[in-house]
C-alpha cells in the first residue's frame, strides 16, 4: 500500500499543493490530472522521492520513504517525462543498461520481446535511438515496463506522442499489471481506458 | 540530507529574526564603533614604536584582526550551512549567505593589509608565503560560493548547493595551508616567515585585541543588517505568507 | 604620548605610505559595506510597501 | 523485489558510460589532442633552452592535466541530466555515491588515463629523463584521479546552469591547488636529485582523503541539482 499524508509541495518559490492525502491501494490506479503548470510533474517526481515535500511524508507500506530510501526505490518504476534513453546507444543497449542497472533480467530475447511488445519492428532495435521519431523513442522508453517486476510504476504523462495501437498496447500492459496487484500512479490529461472501478482522480488546480 | 528531525527553526521563523535582529544590531554597532576607537587610540598613541620594524608594525592592527575574521567567519559560515543542509533550516541558510560578503571583504583587507606591511618588512609587496597563499585560496573560495549562490536563480537550490561547497572548502583550508607550507619550505626562496615576528610589548597585544573583537562586533551588526535585508528581499517572493490555492479534495469513482 | 608633532604623527616614522593606506582602505571597506548594506535594505524595503 | 548487487550497479554505469565514450570517439581525441598542443606552446613561448624547459617542465604538465579534466567535466553529468538518464541513476536502488564512483572512473578512462599515458612523451619534449619521466607519469597517475573525483562535486553543483562551463572552473580550480602542489613538486624534486616518496605518498593520500568524500558530496549535489 502507498500513501501521502499531508503532503504540500512548491516549485521555486511558487506553492502548487498542498494537504494532499492519498491511497493506492494494491490493485489500483491513481490518475493525476490538472492543467498544464499544475504541479504534476512536481508531484510525481515527490513520489519517487527525487523532491522534498515542503510538509507531509510518503509512505509506503506504512513506513516514510526517507527512511527507507534505496528500499523504496526498488519497489518503483518511473518513466518521466523525460525520456531517459542515450541517443547514442540503439534501443536494445538502452534497454539491457537500464534494465540491469534495476535489476531486472536483461537476456536478449527478454529485451526483444519488450520492444516488440510496444511496437517497435526488429530493424529498428539495432539503430541508434537518435534516428528514431520522438513517438518511437517515447516507446523505447516505455519498454522499460514490459521488463519491470517493481510494484509501483510512476508515469509521467506516458501517452503523450503516442500513436492510436501504441497507447492501446500500453493500456493492456497496465491493466494486466493491476491484475497482478501492481499500483500505478500516472499524470495524464486523458482519459484511460481500463474498464475497472480500481482508477481514483486527484485533480491538482493552479 | 532531507531535514527527516524535527525541524527545530520551525519557531525562529525569518519573519520573528526580523525584528530580533533589528533590535541587536544597535547595540553591536555601538560596541564596535566603541571597541574600534579604543583599539585605535592603545594603538596609535599608548603603543611605543617598535623597536626593529619602526612603526610600520601598526599596520598589524588592522591586519591581524582582518585575517583572523576571516578564518573565523569562514569556518562560521561553514557551520549554519552544515546546520541549514543536516536540519532543513532556512534561516540558517540565509545567516550563511549574509556572512560570506563579509568574510571576502576581510579576506581582501588581510591580503592589502598584508602586502602593504610586507613591502618595508619584507621588501616585497608579495611573498608566496603559506599564510598568504592560503589567505589568497580563501579569497577565491568566498568569491567561488559568493558566484555560485547567483547564478542559481533555484533559492532552495541556491542555498543548498552554496551550502555544500562552504563545506567542501572548509576541509580544503586547512590542507591548502599545509600544503603550501610543505611546498614553501622546499623553494628555498622564501625565508621569512610572519611567525618570527618579535615578541610584543603588553599595550601592542591590548591594542590589537581590542581592534580584533572591535572587527567582531561589526561583523555581528553588519550580518545581522544583511540578514534582514535578505528576510525583506525573500519576503518578496510569492509562496511567504499567502498560500497558493489548494487542490481538490480527491474524488473516487 | 610619543608623536611630537602632527606632521610627526603622520609620517609614521617615515612609514606613513605604509600605514595610512592599509587604515584608509579598511576604513572605506568597512564604511563602504554598511553603507552598501543600508542602501540595500532601503530599496528592499521600499519596494516591499509598494507591492 | 528486483535489485542489482552494488558491483552490478557500478559494472552497468561504467559500461554505458565507456560505451558511449567509444561512440564518441573524436571527443576523446579532442581532449588528447588538447594536452598536446597546450604541452607544446610552453617551449614556443618560453624559448627553447632544455635547461628552463627542464625546470618548469612540471608545472606545464601538471597545469595541461588539470585544464584538460576541467574542459571534460562540463561532459559529466549534463549529457544525463538533459536526456533524463540521471534521474534514472537516482532512482538505482543502490546508495547514489557508488554509481557517481562509476561515472567518476569512467570520466578518469576517457579524459585522465590518455593523459598519464601521454606524459612520459611529452616529458622527453621537456628534456625530463629517467627517473623524472618515471615520477612525472606516476605523480599523474596517483592525482589525476582525484582531480576527477573534486571535479566532479564542481560539476553537480553547477549542473544546467547558465555560463556553467566557466563557473565550475572558478569553483574546482583552489580544490585543486594540493594536488597540483604535490604532483608538481613530486617531479621537481626528483629533478633535484631528492627523493619524490613523501610527494606521491602525499598524492595518495589526497586520493583516499577525496575517495572517501567527494562521492558522498557529489551524490548530495546531484540530488539538490535534480529538486
Amino acid at each position: 500500500m502507498f500513501q501521502t499524508v499531508a503532503l504540500s509541495g512548491s516549485r521555486g518559490e511558487r506553492q502548487l499543493f498542498s494537504d494532499v492525502s492519498v491511497t493506492v491501494k494494491p490493485g489500483t490506479l491513481l490518475a493525476v490530472v490538472g492543467e498544464n503548470g499544475s504541479g504534476k510533474t512536481s508531484f510525481l517526481r515527490m513520489l519517487c522521492g527525487l523532491l522534498s515535500p515542503d510538509g507531509g511524508a510518503i509512505l509506503w507500506q506504512g513506513k516514510d520513504i526517507r527512511q527507507l530510501k534505496e528500499l523504496y526505490s526498488a519497489q518503483l518504476t518511473y518513466v518521466g517525462h523525460l525520456n531517459g534513453i542515450k541517443d547514442e546507444l540503439t534501443p536494445v543497449e538502452n534497454l539491457t543498461v537500464s534494465a540491469s542497472l534495476a535489476g531486472d533480467e536483461s537476456s536478449g530475447a527478454i529485451v526483444q520481446k519488450a520492444l516488440e511488445a510496444v511496437g517497435l519492428v526488429r530493424p529498428v532495435h539495432r539503430l541508434p535511438t537518435r534516428v528514431l521519431s520522438q513517438g518511437q523513442k517515447r516507446r523505447v522508453s516505455l519498454a522499460r515496463l514490459w521488463l519491470s517486476t517493481r510494484p509501483l510504476w510512476l508515469l509521467d504523462e506516458p501517452f503523450a506522442s503516442l500513436d492510436a495501437a501504441a497507447t492501446s498496447y500500453l493500456t493492456q500492459r497496465l491493466h494486466a499489471h493491476l491484475n497482478n496487484g501492481g499500483m500505478v500512479v500516472v499524470a495524464t490529461h486523458q482519459e484511460i481506458a481500463i474498464p475497472t472501478d480500481s482508477i481514483q482522480h486527484l485533480r491538482l488546480t493552479r | 540530507m532531507s531535514g527527516t528531525g524535527i525541524n527545530w527553526f520551525k519557531y525562529s521563523s525569518p519573519q520573528a529574526l526580523y525584528p530580533l535582529a533589528g533590535r541587536m544590531i544597535p547595540w553591536f554597532a555601538a560596541l564596535a564603533l566603541g571597541l574600534i576607537g579604543v583599539g585605535l587610540y592603545v594603538g596609535f598613541f599608548v603603543a611605543p614604536t617598535d623597536v626593529t620594524q619602526g612603526d610600520a608594525y601598526r599596520i598589524i592592527f588592522v591586519h591581524v584582526p582582518a585575517a583572523w575574521m576571516s578564518m573565523f567567519l569562514y569556518v562560521i559560515m561553514a557551520i549554519w550551512a552544515g546546520l541549514g543542509l543536516g536540519l532543513n533550516a532556512r534561516p540558517s541558510f540565509m545567516m550563511a549567505q549574509a556572512i560570506a560578503p563579509t568574510g571576502a571583504m576581510f579576506t581582501f583587507l588581510a591580503l592589502f593589509t598584508g602586502s602593504m606591511w610586507g613591502k618595508p618588512t619584507w621588501g616585497a609587496w608579495w611573498v608566496w608565503d603559506a599564510r598568504l597563499t592560503s589567505e589568497l585560496i580563501l579569497l577565491f573560495q568566498y568569491i567561488g560560493i559568493i558566484l555560485l549562490r547567483s547564478s542559481i536563480d533555484d533559492l532552495r537550490r541556491a542555498d543548498r548547493a552554496s551550502a555544500v561547497l562552504a563545506l567542501v572548502g572548509v576541509i580544503n583550508v586547512p590542507i591548502i595551508y599545509f600544503s603550501v607550507r610543505w611546498w614553501n619550505t622546499l623553494h628555498q626562496g622564501a625565508s621569512v616567515s610572519i611567525t618570527a615576528a618579535p615578541t610584543m610589548a603588553g599595550t601592542m597585544v591590548t591594542a590589537m585585541l581590542v581592534m580584533m573583537f572591535g572587527f567582531w562586533m561589526y561583523s555581528i551588526a553588519v550580518t545581522l543588517a544583511r540578514m534582514r535585508c535578505v528576510i525583506v528581499e525573500r519576503e518578496r517572493h510569492p509562496s511567504w505568507g499567502k498560500q497558493a490555492s489548494m487542490p481538490d479534495a480527491v474524488e473516487a469513482r | 604620548m610619543q608623536w611630537g608633532s602632527l606632521a610627526e604623527f603622520f609620517a609614521m616614522g617615515g612609514y606613513g605610505l605604509y600605514v595610512w593606506p592599509s587604515f584608509g582602505v579598511t576604513a572605506l571597506c568597512m564604511g563602504g559595506e554598511v553603507f552598501a548594506v543600508w542602501r540595500r535594505h532601503a530599496a528592499a524595503a521600499g519596494s516591499r510597501d509598494e507591492s | 523485489m528486483s535489485q542489482p548487487s552494488m558491483s552490478e550497479a557500478l559494472r552497468g554505469v561504467i559500461r554505458r558510460d565507456l560505451l558511449l565514450a567509444m561512440r564518441h570517439r573524436s571527443d576523446v581525441a579532442m581532449s588528447v589532442f588538447f594536452v598536446v598542443i597546450v604541452a607544446s606552446l610552453f617551449p614556443l613561448g618560453v624559448g627553447p633552452e632544455s635547461a628552463v624547459l627542464r625546470v618548469i617542465a612540471s608545472g606545464v604538465l601538471w597545469v595541461t592535466a588539470l585544464l584538460a579534466c576541467l574542459l571534460s567535466l562540463g561532459r559529466l553529468f549534463t549529457a544525463d541530466y538533459l536526456d533524463g538518464v540521471l534521474e534514472q541513476t537516482l532512482l538505482i536502488p543502490q546508495p547514489l555515491a557508488v554509481l557517481v564512483v562509476g561515472k567518476v572512473f569512467s570520466h578518469w578512462v576517457i579524459s585522465g588515463l590518455p593523459v598519464v599515458l601521454l606524459s612520459p612523451l611529452l616529458g622527453l619534449q621537456f628534456g625530463l629523463s629517467g627517473d623524472s619521466l618515471w615520477v612525472l607519469t606516476l605523480s599523474l597517475l596517483l592525482g589525476t584521479p582525484t582531480l576527477s573525483m573534486i571535479g566532479a562535486i564542481g560539476a553537480a553543483l553547477t549542473l544546467g546552469l547558465r555560463g556553467s562551463g566557466l563557473l565550475v572552473a572558478l569553483l574546482v580550480l583552489p580544490l585543486f591547488i594540493p594536488v597540483l602542489i604535490f604532483g608538481a613538486g613530486a617531479v621537481t624534486n626528483s629533478l633535484a636529485g631528492i627523493g619524490s616518496e613523501a610527494n606521491l605518498s602525499l598524492l595518495g593520500a589526497c586520493f583516499l582523503f577525496s575517495f572517501a568524500f567527494a562521492p558522498w558530496a557529489t551524490a548530495v549535489a546531484l540530488r539538490i541539482a535534480l529538486e
